[in-house]
């Protein structure tokens, strides 16, 4: 297989997050397309450190894990406080403030 | 006359500390304001006597004499002396101001007796005194500028000086006004016409700027161009066509002022300028005849006017308008006119003076009234004024040997002499001239037969005519004496010519196309003709009390042949268009254009802010699109980059 | 040697910390604030303190050099920017530097009882009148760019607060608004270009440290598009504060609702900046683009003068009417700098003082007379036939407004005509033509004095009027000295022209058209 | 060398104390909140805050002269010391030690700007109950520490991984802070939700931008990165436009935190929803911080391709200018058109990143210097800006009771912050000092000469021109112009519009303050003032609106300028001092910064 395969499929997963971000309503569903573009990130990094054959990349991949379950705990922790106030986990719900 | 040219500078300083004085003292110098200003003139008088003196012994060719004061204003290269220049022709003026102006102080003291502002009068009168003869004194166009500006100040505060607390206030102060802006009208030629000679000598004073050396190299052009803008500063100050509208109006100022500002001295400043600055016109042969025909043109118009005018000032202010036009005619016609011209000058200064006083004593006698339609069989009740009017009334026909005889009939025979090339012009200026000699004669006579002949009174009720005090009749007196007999004293022999001669130079005598008796002998025919017409109408046939209808010509006159719906017409109106387009375009266009920006700022944000949603998703969708973006401008500018 | 300068400058700061010592304690209306009463008095000893200084400046400056810049302090101030606090004032500078030292006591005394009682306002007026005083005589000596820059700005600040917060008419605050705008925008189009000229002449060998003095950049060839695009920043700046058409909008309105006092110290003086700036920047620093615009500026200079004086015929608002005035003599100032003839110059250096005096007697005795009615309105249709009920006032405008119509005899004809006589010989093309018809001006300026003073002084006194008290001793000793400068000053010119003329000729020199062909020529092969 | 044998590391300890100093405090105050009794754990937390604030300032200087000689890369370049960053960690360290002063006040209220529990759900008996008992969240200052050592590493380290991580560190705790407001809770929550996701998916880019550079160069080290460039030392040798999207996506990242158009949405929203003195503090440290970073970034990736491949360097140039242009242009215009005084901070933040950008994208000599310039002139006028408006409040008032009477006799119930700008008509009267401080921040802000902000923009402008963008200057300055125009309408109202009330009095004793007021305060007579608050309560129900005080159509709200404990007109008093002193005599800190140019890679 080629490299390129697998930077391709890191690229699609990390449009793929995207286009959750962008299209999902549900902060948590949201949240997880942010988690898919880390991740999309991750695999970028071990196929760089494949291909580099060094094992930065794939420590960079632990790195970018721990931060993404620090995001978890701190966005997890708003979402679930608007959702306990508004009944309503919908981005689309949270637009007193705009102009 | 070195020795006392330091003199000179009293001549002005005198009654400009009156001036000062009277004007800050205020109301503590009330009480002998009026006899300050009086002194403060006479003493001005005095110094000119004295150098009119030593003027005399000293040989013709030394008595132009250049006094400087200090240096007036120096940057660039401009160098202008506040200095004096005296010579024949401003010793001739400084004489007329000084003494005509003395007497009309001294007949003020009683005219002006019971009006509260009597010492406000005599501050401007001396302000008057003190400019005329700066502009007359001055040595160069920038200093006679001062003197110029300054008698049209004075003329403004004293045209308007009844301008409050009367009816008629508001219209004295608007004639004020428009007196003023007129002048300014003209003085927009002196200014520049001093732009052009500085441009070509650079230099304003007479010494230099009129010197051979300046105008003998002076362009066609620039000679005509600048003849031309000196001669719309005469028609300004002088009232010329087509700058005359303001005269009339003028008269609304005290019957003093109008005999020394608007008859016999400020107004002929144009004709003083015209002469002085000779060399200028001599070079520019257009420019001279557009003069003589400013001059033959306003000569028939205030003809004209003055005689359908029942105001007796406004007939007079007329009648100055059209001697000033035969003044302006000859001064267009070279070194041959201008003798006659200053000498017309002078002996119109002191008739014209005369006729106004008395015109100003009718009025005092009669509470006030200035129609003459409402006058008549005066001469019983005020035989000084009516006798020295009489004289007057001669002197200003041209009845020999009253003196108007000899200055007038020298200009007529001035216009009748040719000039090379164009024949035509001796005949019309010499017929012109004529004519105007004739019906001068007939409105002047209309003049003094509506007013003193008559055999009823036209009076008003509760009219007692007497007249005034001394104070007011000896000046009469005296200017009675001049009209008769200045002319004859100063004209047999071409007295007054010669003397003139430093400044005017050398006329080559030049025989008019007609012979001189016979030009004569028609002059006074016409001019018989034309007094024993207004004799018949307005002596022999009753006046009426209120103004017929009269014909065409006779409403055209009355109404100054339509000056004023002239002026309105062709200039006021439209340029109060302009203003307001002006006006509205200042508001609807600039002010506006620069609002537009701030709106135009408030529009976009109001625009933009909509993108703002609040909707977290589509802030998401702007960032990802903005990385798009940015890479394709970033692709567009500079192009997939890199070593590939 | 005593730093003259400086001096001038810190004074008015010293006097304006003390005065507005408490100037932020709380406001109150009515009687209970009246506070010492001593702001007015200690601004107008600090003011006066200042005129004695002003004397020994003129003492110490030798005339015999006029034309260099004297007087001069140099300190480094930032020198990573390159800038210095470089003080000095030729012979222009140094009049309009007494012009600012001269006008601010006068100022304080007119507006003597303008403010109310309340202590802490008083506290304020003051205290920002002197702190522009110190901006204003600072500007006009600044010798560096970039400091000329930060004073040319920083002074509109107390003016704008002086505008919006004390002004008499019920637009003030737009009118702040839009004076601020106006001139920050300017100012900004400014700061473009100083910042492009340092780094252009760092480029083309000048010292980094020495790259804003201007005497460092004299002479300095920035290139031909540069050049012009530089004038083109500097000179926008400077048309808005001058003001010209079309820049001009914010004027009208500051006089209008600015008091009296404000508007002459704004007008009189902080807007000479202006002209100072084009004459003592544009001219040396870009003299080719000078030449290359002057027809141009001629041309908008002599709208200027029509155009004003068209406007100020149809105003009804007194105090609008004189801010029109200005335009129109600023553009005669504009025009005899832009015709690069010597005596042009010095009739426009000559004309800033006096339209200083003129305008500043004419704001003032306006004021004077708005003050006296009983509603403080400045129509003009609201007063009637004055002249026989407040005879000195009626006087003393009749005086200022013929100073503003450039009567021979007063001081302002003197610059008027060396302007327009010196301008009609100017090099530019056109200069000719451009003057002449700029000379209906005169007649133009007739009729917008006169027909405002027969319109407020003569008729008969309108109802409500007719015992309104005369100029009382302190408004007597306000208009004295400013009337009787006009009359000294047009009797004895050479008194001022002294100072002005040595710097016209120099300026003619570095400008170097004295052959307008050669100008020509040259400016052909720049293309 | 003996594999079993430990060797320790080489760190240079006292190079990085400035971070330790911070970023151990903020752990150790972590334990306080554990370990001391709630009385006394809010003074105790503030001193340690400002403690270590001023110590990691403290150590900054100590530093100064050492790295200025030498600069020096610590554990294995992971923080690289140069002027430059030592510098920013110190304007950093500043600019929250003021905003920690301006968060620490309780003002006359006697309450600060938190919510007792934000985990409470608005309206709720738990939230009264933790209202009345007087809970106190002390946890914010170990959160503001763990933010400001975030930003300080976040500007000083060459490891993209590294900033990574410093940007998670310094943007996890904000987040929580965002939510975190006493009052309009629905706001505050709003602003720390879009902050989060937002941000989140901003770092996503980030680490992706890192991800790509690290296929392209085989390390996420910038020095390395650029000296494999110009050795030509490249695996995927040719395939630049990994390179130059990586880097787009790493600038991505870093101009959102700048809040750089059009990565900018979030700041508006966030900068009004956040309680007040938190968004002081992240307005200023937050964009100084990422403005930092985005230099180190730009310059160390810049070195390495000028040399190569001017080409990706003037790819680089584009977005920046395209960026700045975008940034100045919406920041500005936009921000004519607002109504809220922290909205219209808020925009004007985002125009200052515009002319910082302008500054930054003539990549001249003195970027770094005038940039550290930049941020320390803007961070103060902003840092005092906000802590004016937490003192300008509204006050409840019943009609009837003698509010003429002075501050004793009304019964007002101090609300929240008036932001609406027309509230603020007549503030001059009111607060003279307050006024004229605020008044002086705008100026600067304005870049009005003799404040710090003119020659801070004066810089910027030069930095453009020097790099030949003189007409980027031009329109920089056509921006300040309609910057002026917003700030000046605000001035106006302040200064010249006299107020609609009476001459306010101010809050005396904290007693009269029921300290009953959360949530949203309805009012039909404020319109606008708590409009959005307003509108929370329609959208959401009543569950939404647990509003302890009503304001009734029969009382109004007018607006009423608290007087602070001290620390808040502490802070106000310094930055409107350095204001001043920084505009008139640069000289002594344009020296130090200058000194920032140096080793500029």
């Amino acid at each position: 297989m080629d490299i390129t395969n697998y930077v391709v499929l890191a690229a699609v997963l990390f449009a793929i997050g995207a286009t959750t971000v962008l299209l999902r309503r549900n902060a948590i569903v949201v949240f997880m397309g942010v988690e898919l573009m880390l991740n999309a990130t991750n695999l970028a990094f071990v196929t760089f450190a494949r291909m580099h054959g060094d094992l930065t990349g794939q420590v960079l991949a632990f790195f970018v894990m721990v931060v993404a379950a620090a995001e978890v705990v701190v966005g997890l922790a708003i979402i679930v406080t608007i959702f306990r106030t508004r009944r309503s986990a919908s981005v689309d719900d949270v637009n007193l403030l705009k102009g | 006359m070195n020795e006392v040219i330091g003199l000179a500078p009293w001549l002005v300083g005198f009654p400009l500390i009156g001036a000062a004085i009277l004007l800050l003292g205020g109301r503590a110098t009330d009480r002998w304001g009026h006899w300050l200003g009086v002194a403060a003139s006479a003493a001005s008088g005095a110094v000119a006597f004295i150098l009119m003196f030593r003027m005399i012994g000293t040989p013709a060719e030394d008595r132009s004499v250049d006094h400087h004061l200090w240096t007036w204003l120096s940057a660039g290269n401009l160098d202008v002396d506040l200095g004096i220049r005296l010579d024949p022709l401003s010793m001739t003026f400084v004489m007329l101001v000084t003494f005509v102006g003395t007497l009309i102080h001294i007949y003020s003291v009683a005219y002006m007796d019971h009006d509260p502002d009597r010492r406000r009068f005599f501050a401007y009168l001396n302000l008057f005194v003190a400019a005329m003869l700066t502009l007359v004194l001055a040595n160069s166009y920038l200093l006679l500028f001062v003197g110029w500006e300054g008698v049209g100040l004075a003329s403004y505060l004293l045209i308007g000086f009844w301008d409050t607390g009367r009816p008629s206030a508001r219209e004295n102060a608007v004639a004020a006004k428009k007196a003023f802006v007129m002048n300014r009208i003209g003085d927009m030629g002196l200014i520049a016409a001093m732009a052009l000679l500085f441009a070509h000598a650079g230099a304003l004073d007479f010494g230099t700027a009129l010197s051979e050396d300046s105008v003998g190299t002076m362009s066609q052009a620039t000679a005509t161009a600048i003849g031309l803008c000196l001669l719309l500063a005469a028609c300004g100050k002088s009232a010329q066509f087509p700058l005359q509208a303001w005269l009339g109006d003028a008269m609304a100022g005290p019957t003093p002022v109008s005999a020394l500002i608007h008859a016999a001295t400020m107004v002929t400043a144009g004709v003083y300028l015209m002469v002085r600055s000779g060399a200028i016109l001599e070079a520019a042969p257009t420019a001279q005849l557009v003069v003589v025909l400013v001059g033959a043109v306003t000569l028939l118009f205030g003809a004209i006017v003055g005689c359908a005018k029942d105001d007796i000032k406004k007939a007079l202010a007329a009648s100055t308008m059209s001697q000033i036009g035969y003044m302006m005619l000859a001064a267009g016609l070279g070194p041959a006119g201008y003798a006659f011209a200053i000498f017309h000058l002078l002996t119109h200064g002191f008739f014209k003076a005369g006729l106004f006083l008395g015109a100003g004593s009718v009025m005092h006698a009669m509470g006030d009234q200035t129609d003459m339609r409402r006058f008549g069989g005066l001469s019983r009740f005020l035989p000084i004024t009516w006798i020295t009017m009489g004289l007057g009334w001669l002197a200003i026909l041209g009845i020999p040997p009253f003196s108007g005889f000899w200055s007038k009939d020298g200009i007529i025979e001035a216009a009748f002499i040719p000039v090379e090339g164009q024949p035509w012009r001796a005949w019309v200026f010499g017929t012109v001239a004529v004519l105007g000699a004739a019906i001068t004669a007939f409105y002047m006579t209309r003049l003094f037969f509506m007013t003193f002949g008559g055999r009823r009174p036209r009076w008003t009720e509760n009219q007692h005519p007497h007249e005034g005090s001394p104070l007011m009749w000896w000046p009469l007196v005296f200017l009675g004496v001049g009209s008769a007999a200045l002319g004859l004293v100063l004209g047999i022999g071409g007295t007054f010519t010669t003397w003139l001669e430093p400044v005017t130079g050398h006329a080559e005598h030049h025989e008019p196309v007609l012979p001189v008796p016979v030009i004569i002998t028609a002059t006074l025919v016409v001019v018989v003709l034309g007094a024993l017409l207004a004799f018949r109408m307005y002596a022999v046939n009753l006046v009426p009390e209120e103004a017929p209808r009269g014909s065409v010509l006779t409403r055209a006159a009355r109404k100054d042949l339509y000056q004023d719906a002239a002026n309105e017409t062709l200039v006021m109106k439209p340029g109060y268009g302009l203003a307001r387009v002006v006006q509205v375009g200042d508001r609807d266009v600039v002010d506006r254009g620069w609002s537009v920006l701030p709106q135009a700022v408030s529009w976009f944000g109001g625009v933009f802010r909509k993108a703002q949603t609040g909707y977290v998703r589509s802030y998401a969708a702007g960032m990802a699109g903005g990385v798009l973006v940015i890479a394709v401008v970033v692709w567009l500018v500079v192009g997939l980059g890199g070593a590939q | 040697m005593f730093p003259w300068l400086t001096a001038l400058i810190a004074w008015p700061l010293v006097g304006a910390a003390v005065v507005a010592l408490g100037a932020l304690g709380r406001s109150r209306t009515g009687s209970a604030n009246a506070g010492t009463g001593l702001a007015r008095p200690v601004a107008l000893v600090f003011s006066l303190v200042e005129v004695a200084l002003l004397v020994g400046a003129f003492l110490a400056f030798d005339t015999s050099a006029a034309a260099e810049h004297q007087l001069a302090e140099t300190h480094a101030w930032i020198p990573q920017i390159g800038t210095s606090y470089a003080v000095a004032v030729d012979g222009v500078g140094l009049l309009l530097v007494a012009l600012a030292v001269v006008l601010v006591p006068l100022v304080l005394l007119a507006a003597w009882n303008e403010q109310g009682r309340d202590e802490v306002r008083l506290r304020r007026f003051v205290g920002l009148v002197l702190l522009l005083q110190a901006f204003m005589v600072a500007v006009f000596a600044a010798r560096d760019v970039f400091l000329f820059y930060v004073l040319f700005e920083a002074m509109l600040i107390p003016a704008y607060f002086l505008i919006g917060g004390f002004g008499q008419g019920a637009g003030r605050r737009q009118a702040a608004v839009k004076f601020l705008m106006f001139s920050l925008g300017g100012g900004l189009i400014m700061l473009a270009a100083v910042i492009a000229l340092y780094f252009l002449a760092v480029g083309a060998g000048v010292d980094p440290s020495k790259a804003f003095l201007v005497d460092e950049l004299v002479g300095v060839n920035l290139g031909t598009i540069a050049e012009r695009l530089m004038f083109v920043g500097f000179f926008i700046a400077f048309a808005i504060k001058a003001p010209m058409v079309p820049v001009h909008s914010w004027l009208p309105d500051v006089a209008g609702n600015a008091t009296p006092g404000t508007s002459t110290l704004l007008i009189c003086v902080l807007d000479k900046v202006g002209t100072f700036g084009m004459l003592t920047l544009c001219l040396p620093l870009f003299p080719e683009a000078s030449r290359w615009a002057a027809p141009f500026v001629i041309a908008l200079a002599v709208i200027s003068v029509l155009y004003g004086a068209i406007m100020a015929i149809m105003q009804t608002d007194l105090l609008r009417l004189v801010g029109w005035t200005s335009v129109s003599h600023f553009g005669f100032i504009i025009l005899g700098i832009f015709t690069f003839t010597p005596l042009g110059t010095a009739g426009s250096s000559f004309m800033m003082l006096n339209h200083g005096l003129a305008t500043g007697a004419l704001f003032l005795v306006a004021g004077f007379l708005v003050a006296r009615h009983p509603e403080r309105s400045q129509r003009i249709t609201d007063y009637r036939g004055l002249r026989s009920v407040t005879p000195v006032l009626a006087g003393t405008f009749l005086v200022a407004g013929l100073a503003t119509l450039s009567l021979p005899g007063l001081a302002t004809f003197v610059s008027e005509i060396m302007v327009l006589i010196g301008a009609f010989s100017g090099a530019p093309a056109g200069s000719a033509a451009w003057t002449v018809a700029a000379i209906p001006g005169v007649v133009l300026a007739a009729i917008y004095v006169l027909l405002t003073y027969q319109k407020i002084f003569t008729g008969a006194p309108a109802e409500g009027l007719e015992a309104l008290p005369d100029l009382r001793a302190r408004e007597r000793i306000v208009a004295a000295p400013l009337v009787v400068g006009l009359l000294v000053l047009g009797l004895v010119p050479g008194l001022a022209l002294t100072y002005v003329d040595a710097p016209a000729q120099q300026s003619a020199t570095t400008i170097a058209v004295d052959d307008p062909a050669d100008a020509a020529a040259q400016m052909g092969s720049d293309k | 060398m003996n594999g079993n044998e430990f060797v320790a590391p080489e760190i240079d300890w006292l190079a990085l104390a400035p971070l330790i100093v911070v970023l151990g405090a903020g752990v150790v105050g972590v334990l306080l909140e554990a370990f001391v009794p709630a009385r006394a754990r809010r003074v105790t937390q503030i001193v340690l805050t400002l403690a270590a604030l001023a110590g990691g300032l403290a150590f900054v200087v100590y530093l100064w002269p050492q790295i200025v000689a030498q600069p020096v890369q610590v554990v294995g370049g992971s923080v690289t010391l140069t002027p430059f960053a030592l510098g920013a960690q110190g304007i950093i360290a500043l600019l929250a030690f003021l905003g920690v002063l301006v968060v620490a006040d309780r003002t006359a209220t006697g309450q600060d700007a938190f919510a007792p529990t934000a985990s409470a759900v608005p309206g709720t008996s738990y939230e009264d109950l933790a209202r009345k008992s007087g809970l106190e969240q002390t946890e914010i200052y170990p959160l503001l520490l763990f933010a400001a050592g975030g930003m300080m590493l976040f500007a000083s380290t060459d490891d993209l991984i590294v900033m990574f991580i410093a940007l998670e560190v310094l943007s996890l705790p904000l987040y929580v802070l965002c939510a975190t407001a006493r009052r309009r809770r629905l706001l505050s929550q709003e602003a720390a939700a879009k902050y989060f996701l937002l941000g989140a998916f901003a770092s996503a880019l980030f680490i992706f931008g890192v991800a790509l550079i690290y296929g392209f160069a085989g390390t996420v080290r910038l020095l390395e990165i650029a000296q494999r460039v110009q050795q030509g030392a490249l695996p995927l040798e040719g395939m630049s436009a990994l390179l130059v999207a990586g880097v787009l996506l790493v600038t991505v990242g870093l101009l959102f935190k700048i809040g750089a158009v059009p990565f900018h949405a979030w700041t508006p929203d966030v900068y009004t929803g956040a309680p007040t003195p938190i968004t002081g503090f992240m307005a200023a440290c937050t964009k100084a911080a990422a403005v930092a970073a985005l230099v180190e970034v730009l310059y160390r990736i810049s070195i390495g391709v000028q040399a190569v491949d001017p080409e990706i360097m003037r790819q680089l140039q584009v977005v920046i200018v395209v960026v700045a242009v975008l940034t100045m242009a919406v920041g500005t215009v936009i921000g004519s058109v607002q109504t809220d005084v922290k909205r219209l901070l808020a925009y004007s933040s985002i125009a200052h990143a515009g002319f910082l950008l302008v500054g930054i994208a003539g990549f001249g000599p003195q970027v770094q210097s005038s940039t550290l310039f930049y941020l320390l002139a803007y961070g103060i006028a902003t840092i005092g800006a906000f802590a004016v408006v937490t003192l300008v409040r509204e006050r409840r008032v019943t009609p009837g009771a003698p509010e003429d009477n002075g501050p004793v006799a009304d019964d007002g119930v101090v609300l929240g912050e008036a932001t609406e700008i027309a509230q603020w008509a007549g503030l001059g009267r009111k607060a003279p000092w307050l006024t004229a401080a605020f008044a002086l921040f705008l100026l600067s802000m304005a870049g009005i000469p003799l404040t710090a902000g003119f020659i801070a923009k004066f810089g910027a402008f030069a930095g453009a021109t020097s790099g030949g963008l003189w007409w980027l200057a031009v329109l920089g300055v056509l921006a300040s112009v309609v910057a002026v125009a917003f700030y000046l309408r605000l001035l106006v109202v302040m200064v010249f519009q006299p107020g609609t009330v009476e001459p306010a009095s101010q809050v005396e004793p904290a007693s009269r303050v029921e300290p009953v007021e959360t949530g949203v305060s309805t009012s039909s007579t404020s319109e606008g003032a708590t409009g959005e608050g307003a509108e929370g309560s329609t959208s959401e129900g009543s569950v939404a609106t647990a509003t302890k005080v009503q304001v009734t159509a029969a009382q109004r709200v007018v607006v009423t300028v608290v007087r602070s404990r001290g620390p808040a007109a502490v802070a106000i008093a310094v930055c409107a001092i350095a204001t001043v002193i920084l505009g008139v005599f640069p000289s002594l800190v344009l020296n130090l910064v200058a000194e920032a140019s140096k080793f500029v890679p």
